[in-house]
């Protein structure tokens, strides 16, 4: 699995006259960034005359290198790039990977949490950001229900099943990932989505995101880059299975069978209910960067029309 | 009664043999000095009888008991000073009693007193000259409650009218208390004037190559040093070591 | 206090100077402030932000001192029966090297269960982090015995426990603070990561909240009470040292 | 080698001691796999999991060596010129603190954005990790010094130059040993940590991986690597001290 | 010509005063001796002309310059071995050559030969006796190449035989070489039986209390130690650091 090192071995001549172009993951790789591999294993970057290299990147986070240029291309979320851009880092959002908000509140069934209005006096367990609480309060107010009576404990980098091992009630997770992994060991969950509750807070996360400078010096690069990563993802949705394969390929060290559990559950979120994959509307924007600057969780407002583009997705 | 009783020890380092078939008797309240060329072994010896070394063959008995490799028997006096660089010259001197948990600050006083130290009590090692260590050294064992005293070389490093009266207040201590003194030293005339006995060590390997036993009555007074007789002795002791050392060359 | 000015002018010009530069690197070549902020901007942080950094400072520095005070306490306490039982010592010594190769990750799912998001778990992390530097130090200082003393004090009967006390370990002191001032300079950063372990209040916590919505500058205002915690407890190491250890010479009768 | 046997058998059985308790310690707590895999568990991931893990090896074997090196290399320099120049020591001692309580991730960004994703930034960050004790081991090693023969080698008419090469080095060496020990225990872990620059092979990927899809085993696997890299250049340091210090009595003489 | 000069030398430690206006003057190629009680000030008065203590008061000339806390100048033999434990014999021997950048492997294999010492070249010091340490010390100050060495005790810990023969040699080696040397001793016969004139120093504070010049033709043979002659100036001698002492206690 060498591939997004060295390309296939086999056109590596090819290689030559091809554009190089960085790709910086969020962190490690996984189902979120299928298509990204697929595109690559397919050969759809090359045919666009594109040689990328995927990256992880540890604690050097993907808005830090993109909005550098030390890679063209990164995977972030609408939280990461709405802060980033009122500290007037200029990133832009070029697609969204998933349309729809796939994380939301997890607990153990026998817990009985099916709407917000049950967080009321239970633990939440969380890494101490003030969006985690602004959230919670957001959902208990569509139910009438008031935050105070939620205690909310600061876990630290501790993973939902640890937590879950310390009398936390609920953990907020990426249900195509960690409410995976819970189906595999057979712990029932209940999800509370944050998608179901409140529009505001159907975000897109991941998207992918490159800076200001580029779409203005190189838009062709841009737009050969997303044609390929748009029919990665497009075959992604086709065939699961196929393209799970693919990752676990690339990325041996993946849980095989993770990987293919969560493929099957995401392949069909990717376009969802969109007219095409990668689409991403205004309104989504702007109402999540309003209600974070309801919430005191912003110091500026975002000028929402720049922090995303439609502009290079294939028809 | 035999103190300390040397039983045919020998003892070699890699494949040098440095001591030979060394047997002697220590009684009871005997001065002994050991006399030896440079490099014969007379400090190894003390490190046998101290416990610190174990003889290839022989054995040790002290107070009619086996002690070869125990510790613990002797009050000792290195060669070096061997002073501790983080303790003062009061403490330093009190170690040997410490280790055997008695304590008599007074005494400490009244000896570093007696040997020229006072107001050094609270200095720290490197503040004081070579002979004045040697003389803390010196004090330190004194204080030790051992019954047997080994002194390697305690004066070597004394003017001789410092180390006159060091010797005449060992001998007055060695009479009061009546302890038994082993005395290693490189200066005859001290021999003759302290001992009952002079053990003369042969070069390597060493062994006892004679024994003398001085005549002289105590308590001695100082005027014997000038004695022909003294210095008769002194010529055949002389005569007796120069006899193997030549042979070294 | 006099000799604090004047054992301080140096390391101060130092940095005074390392900030001059710094200051005109971020200017000339335009590097981004959420990239690498200036002094001036972390500075004006610094005085404007107190209400935001100010209760997570305590947090942080209780964690730090019970850490490396229990991290010395048990580094001694190892070193001492590593050296004391050589048998020990052979067995155990690949353990220490295990135990500082455990990382972090591993540790904290496990520290969280068996201890919960209190104090403990967090603290048993700066204690791993600092006793290795204190246990190695102690075991190299009490090789290193003047020959002479030694056997002095085992021909007079001293026993085990006597060569110790008397011996051994005052003449270990001086390596053992080296060791402890290695400690006392990783304990801080061990303070911060320990609060990965979940903590509500704490440097580490500000700083983390401060890299995820991007200011930079925040971050930096965290280290650099990451680096004035770390001094002052070396400060107060050192001063410790000297009060230890006096009877090494002073040199002021010896040239130069 | 046949030390080697007889020094080897403590530390061994105490190991596989350790591995029997954690065993019975998993099945009688019935702790769940994904928590914290049995010894057993983790030799099977080890046994069959070969082809995942052997291209990690060589990478990160590769960046601790260098890093290392490089890292005592420069300990030394430090040392040895703050010795020298005490007029810098003053000044950069403060410096030196505050080389160790820079997050990395603070530091992360700064160097890829300087020196990209190649090995360089990489062995920064472990140079980073390794340089600090040895240098602190030294100064101190270089302070404890013979008076008598330092004032010897003055009243002899010895240059600084002598004197440092003559006198002080070699009277710093059993300290300056074991500061490299200390350096050499976490600089496997310094070259974990270091691939979270971003890179695409190295135990530190394959922890990292192995974390996320939930695979405790692996990520033991890769612990035991990083344990046993540790142990093997600890191991060759060792030699090489035995090699460098052989002046010292042997304690066969002496009993005990 | 004078080698060198003390000029009104005056030193204290902390509020002690140690030597007070010490004048003296070493003539190039003489052989003179300093007795005085311990912790004197004897080893002081070496590291002030050595260079590594600055007097309070008072310069030191060498060959007519001013070397007042300069060093090098001496060939330095220190009261204590002071040998590198990590250098063998050879290695440590050679040290104050390698210093002055001059080497004589040779010359030093001889000169370890001559001492006693054959054989233990690759030794290292902890595998020596106190007096074969010294006798290496002493070894390194003749090897090293300055033209006046200082040395302090050198003979302490030797044997009566092996002392003389050190002796005997250090005078031939002086006799041979024409070298300028300045040597502490506690010794009255080896101050005399050595040098041409003999200082001594009063108790604390440390002044010269009186210059012999010793009378005795040279080459000096063995017979003059026992004739009247030399014991009566031994006697003086005796009497004149007595004198002092007494007041001491
Ligand atoms: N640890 C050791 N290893 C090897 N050889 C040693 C050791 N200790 C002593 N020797 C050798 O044993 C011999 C006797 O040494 P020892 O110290 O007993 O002599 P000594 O009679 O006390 O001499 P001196 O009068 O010079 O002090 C010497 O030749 C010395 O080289
Ligand atoms: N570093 C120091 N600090 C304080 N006092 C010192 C220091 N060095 C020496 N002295 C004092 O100076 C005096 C003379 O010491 P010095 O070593 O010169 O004596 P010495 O004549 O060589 O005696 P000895 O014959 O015993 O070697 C002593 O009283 C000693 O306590
Ligand atoms: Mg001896
Ligand atoms: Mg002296």
């Amino acid at each position: 699995g060498n591939n997004e090192q060295e390309g296939s071995p086999n056109n590596n001549e090819s290689n030559e006259g091809l554009e190089k172009v960085k790709l910086v993951l969020d962190w490690t790789p996984n189902t979120n960034h299928t298509g990204l591999y697929v595109a690559q294993d397919k050969g759809f970057f090359e045919e666009e005359g594109l040689d990328v290299e995927i990256i992880m990147p540890g604690e050097a986070t993907a808005e830090n290198l993109v909005a550098s240029a030390q890679a063209d291309f990164g995977i972030s979320y609408q939280e990461g790039v709405t802060l980033a851009r009122t500290q007037d880092i200029p990133l832009v959002s070029i697609a969204a990977i998933i349309q729809h908000n796939t994380s939301g509140f997890a607990s153990l069934k026998e817990q009985n949490i099916t709407s917000p209005k049950d967080f009321e006096g239970k633990t939440y367990g969380g890494w101490g950001s003030p969006i985690e609480a602004a959230v919670i309060e957001s959902l208990m107010k569509q139910e009438k229900a008031s935050i105070d009576k939620v205690e909310i404990l600061n876990v630290g980098n501790t993973d939902f099943f640890t937590a879950l091992q310390q009398n936390i009630d609920f953990f907020w997770i990426y249900y195509g990932w960690t409410g995976i992994e819970a189906e595999m060991r057979e712990i029932p969950i209940n999800m509370v989505w944050l998608a179901d509750y409140s529009e505001k807070l159907d975000y897109y996360t991941p998207v992918i995101i490159t800076n200001e400078e580029l779409i203005s010096d190189n838009p062709e690069t841009v737009r050969k880059f997303i044609a390929a990563v748009a029919k990665g993802y497009e075959f992604a949705i086709k065939n699961p299975e196929e393209a799970a394969n693919l990752l676990i390929d690339a990325v041996p060290e993946l849980d095989a069978e993770l990987v293919r559990k969560s493929q099957e559950w995401l392949s069909a979120k990717y376009q969802d209910d969109a007219p095409r994959w990668g689409e991403q509307k205004l309104e989504v924007w702007k109402n999540y960067a309003d209600w974070m600057f309801e919430n005191g969780l912003m110091e500026k407002e975002l000028e929402a029309e720049k922090a995303f583009t439609n502009e290079f997705l294939p028809e | 009664m035999s103190k300390l009783v040397l039983n045919h020890i020998t003892k070699s380092f890699g494949n040098q043999k440095i001591l030979y078939d060394v047997t002697f008797t220590v009684k009871e309240g005997e001065f002994i000095s050991i006399l030896g060329p440079s490099g014969s072994g007379k400090s190894t010896l003390f490190n046998l009888i101290g416990g610190i070394l174990l003889p290839d063959k022989g054995s040790i008995q002290f107070d009619g008991k086996e002690i070869t490799g125990k510790r613990g028997f002797i009050s000792y006096m290195p060669q070096t000073p061997a002073l501790m660089p983080w303790r003062n010259i009061l403490d330093n001197v009190l170690l040997g009693q410490e280790i055997a948990r008695k304590h008599d600050h007074k005494k400490a006083y009244e000896m570093l007193e007696k040997a020229g130290l006072k107001g050094y009590e609270k200095h720290f090692p490197y503040e004081l000259s070579g002979g004045m260590k040697q003389r803390v050294s010196f004090i330190r064992s004194l204080l030790s409650p051992q019954s047997l005293i080994c002194l390697d070389e305690p004066f070597s490093a004394l003017d001789e009218f410092t180390r006159f009266e060091m010797q005449k207040w060992l001998l007055s201590i060695w009479q009061e208390y009546k302890r038994t003194i082993l005395f290693i030293t490189h200066n005859i005339d001290e021999a003759l004037y302290l001992s009952d006995r002079i053990i003369v060590l042969s070069n390597k390997p060493a062994t006892v190559q004679k024994e003398f036993i001085v005549p002289f009555l105590r308590p001695r007074k100082e005027e014997i040093l000038h004695s022909t007789d003294f210095l008769q002795w002194k010529k055949q002791i002389y005569d007796e070591i120069k006899k193997h050392s030549v042979n070294k060359h | 206090m006099k000799t604090l000015i004047i054992k301080g002018w140096r390391p101060t010009s130092v940095l005074l100077l390392l900030f001059i530069i710094w200051e005109f690197f971020v200017k000339i070549f335009n590097i981004e402030q959420w990239l690498l902020p200036s002094p001036s901007h972390i500075f004006i942080e610094l005085v404007h932000g107190t209400d935001v950094y100010l209760e997570h400072l305590w947090p942080t520095i209780q964690l730090c001192i019970i850490g490396l005070l229990l991290g010395c306490a048990i580094g001694i306490v190892t070193g001492t029966i590593l050296h004391i039982v050589p048998f020990l010592r052979e067995a155990f010594y690949p353990l220490l090297i295990i135990s500082q190769n455990i990382p972090i990750i591993v540790l904290a799912p496990l520290l969280v269960i068996w201890f919960g998001f209190g104090m403990l778990p967090k603290i048993i992390v700066i204690i791993l982090v600092c006793f290795f530097p204190i246990t190695i130090a102690l075991l190299d200082g009490f090789k290193q015995i003047d020959r002479d003393i030694m056997n002095y004090m085992k021909m007079a009967g001293a026993t085990k426990k006597q060569i110790f006390w008397k011996l051994e370990w005052p003449n270990a002191l001086p390596s053992l603070f080296s060791g402890i001032k290695i400690s006392a300079t990783y304990s801080v950063m061990g303070a911060v990561i320990s609060e990965w372990l979940g903590a509500s209040k704490g440097i580490g916590v500000y700083m983390q909240l401060s890299q995820s919505s991007f200011r930079t500058d925040r971050v930096f205002v965290a280290i650099i009470f990451i680096i004035l915690i770390s001094l002052l407890l070396l400060g107060a190491i050192m001063m410790f040292e000297k009060w230890m250890i006096r009877w090494r010479p002073r040199e002021e009768n010896n040239r130069e």
